[in-house]
């Protein structure tokens, strides 16, 4: 941002902030995060959480395979929309178990696709559950990268539906 | 029988459920939500699904997911353990109407059971007793005099808008009943802005005995005995055991003869438990029914060898009992602690986090049923119970020995549990002599006010 | 009874007597190799003394330590446990001579029956069936014709010094006798400069069947009776059960009667076995007596309900038994799998090392005793076992389901066991059906040559 | 306070502001925090918590107290002699559970005192077992500095018994 401050400026919270500090943490106990790492100039912020020693401290779960989750569990908790992997990527996740289908009826278009631009209120699926059909929306801003579910297959609360990347608008 | 049935729970007795399921050979699906995700017992299951974010409310009392983890598990039947969605009759319903078995009782007799009066009221016609008391509400001192000599001293006059002991008033005598009822009308009033107040008899230092019923959808009703409940904190059980300790014989045939007439007067099928209040003459009263399975039915399985979470799945799938009355014998004594992660010097205060050590304990006669395990972080979403700690010996006498040695080799480190006050109970003469009342905690171990 | 006694073992056993010591509200003394130090049952011990250096020669085995130990702990008894010191007579006699009470049978008894020769003396002394065969040493074909088609076809022959199944030979007829006879005498003469050989009976798929005993000092001796261990892998026990399946009512008496015979003949006291094979058509024969306690004891424990480490300190004591024969009664059936630290893969070599996880079984039905815990490590110096699976349900094909179960529920992390050899032991057809014999496992795996 | 800060604002607090370190600190308690690092110029706050080491991995022993050993357990397994804390001081440990005797009988005097130097033949006591009196001999050379049994003591395997200077000699 600025080149070389050792002195922020108006807005700009210093690292000593103790609010500023206390929404990094919440940020990371949202997202388990175990170490946030920031510098700028002679600035720099270095926070970790949990075990150092991992390995230690948290056994492998059990040898037997997991039990069967159709889709790999998410590692974060974040209900809907959350930031993925890279800075500009996030996943538009199940709010609900049931069965994922792309189109509004078998003729139909899919309400998204691979490339399309998404704005928080646009239904990108519709979850059925107990009969009830359900659009669901992006609730983000962003372009469809993937689509990681195929029609009918079942979901649960959390599977990540699409990949998004929110840069690219 | 089933090939495949979801669980609608979690924790230990989730784990109970798959473990009955395959020993029988039923594929189980689990559900869970965001905060059970680590528990190793998800991977006894044949699948798991999860249902919601931490809160209940959003996950496990969540029906609609329930219901549609259900859909997309494709199972025939739901087991919905005890708490959460075990009582509520809309659910029970929903189940029927997608056709999925709910393993209890029929929405209808949750429904009658439900409702205290209507339950008392198919108590009396199944000439159960019930406490006795004024039909209705009672306003002049004559009739509250006249009843209360009909019923007997002392007696309790209670509001008929109340709760939390308020409008509440104890009266053993002539005199004090005309006091104490006009104070509690006046309390009422004060309260609830209804003055409207009743009498019943006042049970002295009951003990809660409670009778294991069986019934299939063909008419056969059994029951497994009873199971003595008096260990109780704030109407919470703390220990269980059976036989009842001190019972006369012929009570005890009395109260499991009158919990099957009950049973059996509300077309009831499935497991359930009838409870009743047992005075220090050996009187007892109906109080209610619970439609479900109860955390404490292990007690009634160590002394009966009868699988009370088998048999609920067996009786849902259509089958028929297969044991009559006399092949149900009780064999032993049998008790039960719940562990809870609480700690008991802040007034048993919920202590959820990380167990950082457990050595089970083992060896004859000692069962323990849990889902923790070294690792384990107890969520603080949910009730705090961890495990619950049974014994099975020849004697009473045996099995408090076996539970005091149990409870030592216990060893929980990371939180506080309440397996150290269990000893201390058991280790009390009053509880050793047996035939203790719903009061003796409270009376003997002075807590913090919370 | 005693008020404090030492327990001369380590690890499970030790354990398991500190168990019912506690129930007895008997003091423990434990003692420890450095090896152990850290063991969690060594806390459960009123005192725990170290012994010496990992090695057992240099600690368990040491008479001079486990005495000194006794002496400085002021102890009244000690119990051996298993293994170790358990079947020295020479021990048990420095026990008697600084009178420390020895739990378990008298040096005199336990010499006796340590004695092959002299054990089978005293059982056809006592009508117990021994292998037939003849009583000396075999030199002519005519003499081994009148012998074999005296005990019947196949027949086995052995070298009198022999060892490792040189100088042995089956003969099945009149024509492979001659031969055999020929061939075992030259090999035997090559192998041990001894061309001595005898015949016995060749006993074809033999199972393991062997009778529980307690005696007290008063003269009363009952069975607990039988179990089957069939079920093993170059003569180590895997899996034991009681009842033994499809053994006929009449020679289950038979063989418990035989066993108490015996015992009574050898003015045994205390808890021991005796062991037969049986033939495929139910002809037993005895095999020998182990003067202690088993490793396999609680599957007796569990269909009898009798904790037998209990009864062996009460009848060391000096306690009557308490039962008559016709109290003891087998209800259900109970099997037990040894958890071994061992790879399957690799010949079963022994694994030590740590355990960094373990989800140990419960619920119904189920016991596990092992002193082993998350963080534990099982060191390098001793036997491979970790513990005992045990179940007990009312019907065999249930506590199979409930092994099953159990053994799939018992997560282990850090080291190899035996648990997942066990299960497919229980799926196979053959041991569901009952009955399998000692060679079953050999037959049916294939393991590398170690 | 301090002389030099880089930026000193008015209503900045410096690092050494007690008052902010307990925010932190709270902050790190309310989200197990294990570490803070902050620097910013000359001006740098790094805080830690917990066990960073392996505490985790090796379980502390069971609350319950450890069964009675009379002495403490020697930490290694050295059967007679073993170096101790420092580099000069040894001990000379137990080789057999039974009875410690200073002396050859209870008129002699003991067999060593503080201040006598020992060869490792020297018979510094005697340990009794099974009314077997054994002769201990010291296996090291040094100089007594304490007599860590009382006479008719009993001794494990592996207790101290005499503290020897090993670089007094």
């Amino acid at each position: 941002m600025t080149e070389k401050t050792d002195r922020p400026g108006e807005e700009q919270p210093d690292v000593f902030d103790v609010e500023q500090l206390r929404r990094f943490v919440e940020l990371m106990e949202e997202h388990d995060l175990s170490e946030i790492n920031l510098k700028e100039g002679g600035r720099k912020i270095r926070l970790r959480r949990g075990n150092i020693l991992p390995a230690a401290s948290a056994p492998a779960p059990a040898p037997i395979p997991p039990a069967a989750s159709p889709q790999p569990a998410p590692s974060d908790s974040a209900p809907a929309a959350s930031s993925g992997d890279s800075e500009n990527i996030a996943f538009i996740k199940s709010p609900m178990v049931g069965t994922f289908y792309s189109r509004p009826n078998p003729n139909a278009e899919p309400f998204v696709k691979v490339g399309d631009v998404v704005e928080p209120e646009t239904t990108v699926c519709i979850i059925e559950a107990m009969k009830v059909f359900n659009e669901i929306p992006a609730e983000l801003r962003g372009k469809i990268v993937a689509v990681l579910v195929k029609d009918e297959e079942p979901v649960e609360f959390g599977t990540p539906l699409f990949k998004v990347d929110t840069s690219a608008v | 029988m089933y090939k495949r049935i979801l669980i609608a729970n979690r924790g230990e007795i989730a784990l109970r459920i798959i473990r009955a399921c395959r020993e029988l050979g039923i594929e189980t699906v689990a559900i869970y939500s965001e905060a059970d995700r680590d528990a190793l017992y998800l991977r006894l299951a044949d699948q798991a699904i999860c249902i919601g974010p931490p809160k209940s409310i959003q996950s496990y009392l969540k029906i609609a997911h329930v219901i549609a983890a259900a859909e997309i598990g494709n199972v025939e039947a739901i087991h919905p353990g005890y708490g959460f969605l075990a009582e509520n009759a809309h659910f029970n319903e929903v189940c029927r109407s997608c056709q999925i078995d709910f393993i209890g009782p029929t929405p209808e007799a949750m429904e009658l059971l439900g409702d205290k009066n209507r339950a008392r009221d198919l108590a009396r016609e199944a000439k159960v007793p019930v406490v006795p008391g004024s039909d209705g509400l009672v306003s002049d001192e004559k009739e509250a005099l006249r009843i209360a000599h009909e019923i007997g001293f002392p007696v309790l006059i209670k509001a008929t808008a109340g709760g939390g002991g308020k409008g509440m008033r104890i009266a053993a005598n002539d005199l004090s009943l005309a006091t104490a009822l006009t104070q509690a009308q006046i309390e009422a009033k004060a309260a609830f802005g209804n003055e409207g107040v009743y009498i019943e008899k006042f049970i002295e230092r009951p003990r809660h005995v409670e009778v294991q019923i069986l019934a299939d959808h063909h008419g056969n009703v059994v029951h497994l005995w009873e199971r003595d409940c008096s260990t109780q904190r704030r109407h919470q059980k703390l220990i269980e055991e059976s036989p009842a300790p001190n019972l006369p014989d012929k009570v005890r045939q009395q109260i499991c003869d009158a919990a099957v007439r009950l049973v059996k007067k509300a077309g009831y099928t499935n497991a359930g438990t009838v409870e009743f209040i047992v005075d220090r003459e050996n009187h007892f009263y109906f109080i209610e029914v619970n439609a479900r399975i109860q955390v404490e039915h292990p007690v009634s399985e160590m002394v009966t060898g009868i699988d009370l979470i088998k048999a609920q799945i067996q009786v849902a799938a259509g089958e028929t009992l297969p044991w009559k009355q006399r092949d149900i014998r009780v064999q032993g004594a049998s008790i039960e602690c719940r562990i809870n992660a609480e700690n008991p010097q802040k007034n048993f205060q919920p202590a959820p986090g990380r167990i950082d050590q457990i050595f089970v304990p083992g060896g004859m006669g000692v069962r323990f049923d849990s889902h923790v395990y070294a690792g384990y972080t107890v969520p603080p979403y949910y009730d705090s119970m961890i495990g619950k700690l049974i014994v099975h010996r020849p004697t009473r006498q045996e099995a408090i020995s076996c539970m005091l040695r149990a409870l030592a080799e216990l060893q929980i480190e990371g939180i506080p549990t309440t397996a150290d006050f269990h000893r201390q109970v058991l280790e009390h003469s009053d509880f050793v002599e047996g035939g203790i009342d719903t009061g003796f905690v409270e009376r003997t171990w002075k807590f913090d006010k919370g």
